[in-house]
């Protein structure tokens, strides 16, 4: 067994495997599955200062080697968050990373603050890169200034480790990188979903109840690669990959492009046990290429 | 009674009609915390079309051998791929998932009302019904006499009506046409599976009546087990997740304009 | 048979059904496949001014239901054009376009001038958006003042319809679509491909010469169907859509979202006769649901 | 003349060793114009992992009864796929793509060279030599013994050496190190097929004694008729298609460090 322990910021993960927001429940769901507790980290799902109902259904179009979403951070808010969520996650022995949405600045300060003092909540993931929502959401993560502001305003009054997860839907993701990076963010995470579309021909009517929803699965993975890689070398803090990762390949090509971790989303609908396989397989890979750590393939790439 | 991604294996397929199969699987776990009106979810292949799971009613369980049965018909690429299966292959499932039809009380009189391959998840009802003592009365609508699939399995668990909308087999037109409706056969219980607009009829009829009604829908699923907020229903108490809340839901729940 | 033809500025299709440039070399070399005068059009293979050898090999990955090329414009330039590729096209019933291709803007310009003679040749495609040349291509594409700036210059000099191909490289596509629109171009092509790379994790190096490269196929279709279907809502000129097209169902979705032609690229590679199956497709689809023309159901999303 | 689509048959599949196949295809099309040393391009299926064609050389073909023949390596989802088609099975192939090797003059002494699965392309050339009145000098590498495939064929048409890098048959070592290249037979002609290490070794030695030389290169595809730009090789004249402009090259064309 390799060392496949990586550290973001001052937080120690197992292992570079998490599971992203959205995409895992609570982790609870998960429970009959895998051991939750072989993972590096688990990002809850989207959560916001109030309760939000999402948006109408249909919300899903299959598409070729992925899937449209347009959830739109159906949650219970805060409050129920703190009194039901957060007790039933409190027995993982993994990191229990809280995906945090707001639609202005006010919103994601109130719902850090509030994260900020559950102790075994160890980091927060800043989603400035939903495209589901109508009010803010995607437009904090496709402009700089918005980005470093809300970045900022965060960091105020957040001290723990703050992630701030990146839209891919801009011209220049190192620039977003740079911004947040400046502004305080401890990590940056990427790629969330790309904003697609999806019509039923036949019918012609749109596929989802909100027209565009966002784009993730095997589909987007050279793109999420690529943001990666550019990232990784504009930004000194950690970078978390993500993007169609289906297995431990896919995940090495991440590490190898310069991500201290990768998440994994849409391949824990397709097989609730990827997660543990994709671990497993990243050490299979280290010990055939005679690696005693995976730190030694982050950023691997040879150019 | 945990969920699981199980390997079953292919044993048994029958063509029923020009586009519907029975595929009936040897588990590779014992099956009984399978209740009536659950689904499995099926890994196709990976092929860019099927790159998510299918869900599928579970028509039968044999408690004994640990074999599932599902009845699918062909609507596109998954179904199409997954008919076409060679028994002996081996298939990807997650199961068994979603909430499953609530258990009528001893001496209930009930009604299942099936359209389509909607038909499905009543038979396990009807059977475990029987089991329990009570014969269902069982209306099945469809769109020709070639449609009506099943037809003597669920004649052996309850008085069989059926109605097709071309008027090629028994009464002609939609289920709610039937006359089974106006006799006043006082039924306490209704279970309900087929196309949506046929289940709101439904729905209506036993609203009307007043007779306490389960629907069991097919929302589009990306995950099938909780996790992706994409199936949801609005319920009175809002959006609600048809493959853990439902399948199967009571009328009076949902925001149904009835 | 329904009726098919569709205007471009003052262009006639026989059928809103073109062939991508950089998929369909320069008809010849389908011509054993399929009848290239049935086609509404075809675009050829980027050119430049001068000879390019493009980038090195390899130059191809295959990725998720799409494939990423490098092929960095090999083409022998304008003279060449003129005296081989030209008279060899001369044959075709149908609208040849010639997709023009520069680092500077003085290229573009004298290409186009070049063009501009050639009397069989009706419109150009302004490629601002080649993401596998390190000069030009795609910042032209990805930047308001310089699409603009190249299509005014262009504008000047080029007096057939002037095409141009937009990157989807973008925050906001819609705007780059008005910025060309209102500096002279007569319609908008769109989507080109987008910036992305592969790794092989194996050999830890990456799979293109050129580390990155551009992404086409189905795997981009609903990023491309949501860019056309926001720049049919933004531009008042006819907008080309494409991106994934692989058969007559996508092609319609894009006709839907408002795009009044097609351009179908990588699936030329998968199946060489697919841009008449399209056609066949689209006609059949009109007969199925009477519409006499298939201007009933451009922009016919029904929201 | 002409390229084209084509739905062909796969009527006979034969196991070479662990990982080779032999697929016999039935054409739809009269085959007179296709010569050693051109491809096919295989639609696989459409799954994400092999959503473009493979290209695969042209074994044997049978003019009288319009037969392909193709050797197929597992190396990949889509080798894999492939070699596990059923006979019977409809297969979409673009066809016959490349150039193909030269004909070599009456009286030519040749040399054909080829390394593991490289071996295919040699076969319908050695054939033609043979019809043409030469009897090649046929000389083929391997890893071991196991990985030496349609030895018996190569037998019937030609005198055969074989080298196995373990030494497991005949000479151990790689092609270039078999004493044929010391003995002077005064070879005018090879022909190479196989791994790239081992054609431009094949090609330094021929360059070295001064023998003409033809490699088939196998560079990665997108469409296998020269539009897409993707495989392209260095030569003195610029980049150059491997699919139209190959993928047989003279080496002198080559711009190979060698
Ligand atoms: C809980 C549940 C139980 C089900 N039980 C059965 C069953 O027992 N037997 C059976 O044959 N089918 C059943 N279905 C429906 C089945 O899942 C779909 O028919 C199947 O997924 C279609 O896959 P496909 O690839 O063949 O078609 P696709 O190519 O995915 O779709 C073909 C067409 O059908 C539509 N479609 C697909 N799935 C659904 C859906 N769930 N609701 C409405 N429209 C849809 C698509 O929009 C498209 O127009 C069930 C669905 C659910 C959610
Ligand atoms: C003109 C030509 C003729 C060929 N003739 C034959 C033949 O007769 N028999 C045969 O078995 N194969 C032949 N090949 C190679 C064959 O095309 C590939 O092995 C096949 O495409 C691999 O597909 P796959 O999906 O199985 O593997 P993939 O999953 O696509 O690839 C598996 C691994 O092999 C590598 N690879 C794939 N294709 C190539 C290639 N062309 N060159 C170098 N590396 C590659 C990939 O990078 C990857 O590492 C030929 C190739 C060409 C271009
Ligand atoms: C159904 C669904 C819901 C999602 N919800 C969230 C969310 O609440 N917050 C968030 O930051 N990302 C959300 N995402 C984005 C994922 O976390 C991830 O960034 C994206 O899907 C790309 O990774 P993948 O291709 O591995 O899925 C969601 C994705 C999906 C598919
Ligand atoms: C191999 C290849 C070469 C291409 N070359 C060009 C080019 O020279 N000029 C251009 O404008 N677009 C070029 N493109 C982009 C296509 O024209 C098209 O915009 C893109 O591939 C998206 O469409 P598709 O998904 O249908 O392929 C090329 C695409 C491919 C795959
Ligand atoms: S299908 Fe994912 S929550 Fe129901
Ligand atoms: S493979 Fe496309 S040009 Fe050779």
């Amino acid at each position: 067994m390799a060392n496949l322990e990586v550290k973001i910021h001052n937080l120690t993960f197992k292992n570079p495997v998490i599971t992203a927001s959205g995409t895992f429940g609570n982790g609870v769901e998960f429970d009959d599955f895998i051991d939750v507790n072989s993972l590096g980290g688990i990002v809850l799902k989207g959560t916001t200062l109030k309760h939000r109902e999402g948006n109408n259904y249909p919300r899903m179009a299959e598409t070729a080697s992925g899937m449209l979403n347009a959830v739109g951070l159906q949650n219970k808010g805060a409050e129920y968050f703190c009194k039901h969520i957060y007790p039933a996650v409190l027995r993982y022995d993994t990191n229990v990373i809280v995906n945090v949405n707001g639609s202005t600045i006010e919103d994601y300060i109130a719902l850090a603050e509030i994260i900020n003092d559950l102790e075994a909540i160890p980091a927060i993931e800043l989603n400035i890169s939903c495209p589901n929502v109508k009010e803010g959401g995607m437009a904090f993560g496709t402009s700089c200034p918005m980005a470093e502001q809300v970045t900022k305003e965060v960091r105020r009054v957040y001290s723990k480790t703050l992630i701030v997860k990146l839209s891919p839907n801009v011209t220049n993701i190192a620039e977003i990188a740079r911004a947040v990076e400046s502004n305080g963010a401890d990590a940056v995470s990427l790629v969330n979903t790309f904003l697609g579309m999806a019509i039923d021909a036949e019918k012609r009517v749109p596929r989802l109840s909100t027209v565009t929803g966002g784009l993730s699965g095997p589909a987007i993975k050279p793109i999420a690669l690529r943001m990666v890689w550019q990232v990784a070398q504009a930004v000194k803090v950690p970078v978390i990959g993500m993007g169609g990762i289906m297995c431990a390949s896919d995940a090495i090509e991440f590490l190898l492009a310069g991500a201290s971790a990768v998440q994994i989303g849409t391949a824990n609908f397709v097989d609730p046990q990827v997660s543990v396989k994709v671990i497993a397989g990243i050490d299979d890979y280290l010990q055939r290429h005679n690696f005693n750590s995976v730190l030694d393939i982050i950023g691997g790439l040879q150019m | 009674m945990n969920k699981r991604v199980g390997q079953l294996q292919l044993i048994k397929k029958i063509k029923l009609n020009y586009n519907n199969y029975l595929l009936e699987f040897k588990a590779d776990s014992i099956l009984s915390d399978i209740k009536p009106g659950q689904f499995v979810n099926i890994q196709i292949d990976r092929s860019p079309s099927t790159f998510l799971r299918r869900p599928i009613s579970i028509y039968d369980v044999n408690y004994q051998t640990d074999t599932i049965s599902l009845v699918v018909k062909i609507v596109g690429a998954g179904s199409e791929t997954l008919t076409s299966t060679e028994p002996g292959s081996i298939i990807d499932m997650v199961y068994p998932l979603g909430n499953g039809f609530s258990q009528p009380k001893a001496g209930d009189k009930c009604l299942l009302v099936g359209g389509g391959v909607g038909v499905a998840p009543l038979y396990l009802l009807a059977k475990e019904m029987n089991i329990n003592g009570i014969k269902p009365f069982i209306l099945l609508g469809a769109r020709t006499a070639e449609d009506h699939i099943l037809l003597s399995e669920f004649n052996k668990l309850g008085e069989v009506f059926l109605t097709t909308n071309d008027g090629s087999l028994q009464v002609k037109g939609f289920v709610t046409d039937h006359e089974i409706w106006s006799n006043s056969l006082n039924f306490n219980k209704i279970y309900c599976c087929g196309p949506e607009p046929m289940m709101k009829a439904v729905a209506a009829k036993a609203a009307k009546l007043d007779i306490d009604c389960e629907v069991s829908l097919e929302n589009l699923m990306a995950c099938g087990f909780g996790v992706c907020l994409c199936c949801v229903t609005k319920t009175h108490d809002g959006h609600k997740c048809v493959c853990t809340e439902g399948p199967v839901f009571n009328i009076k729940d949902l925001e149904w304009q009835i």
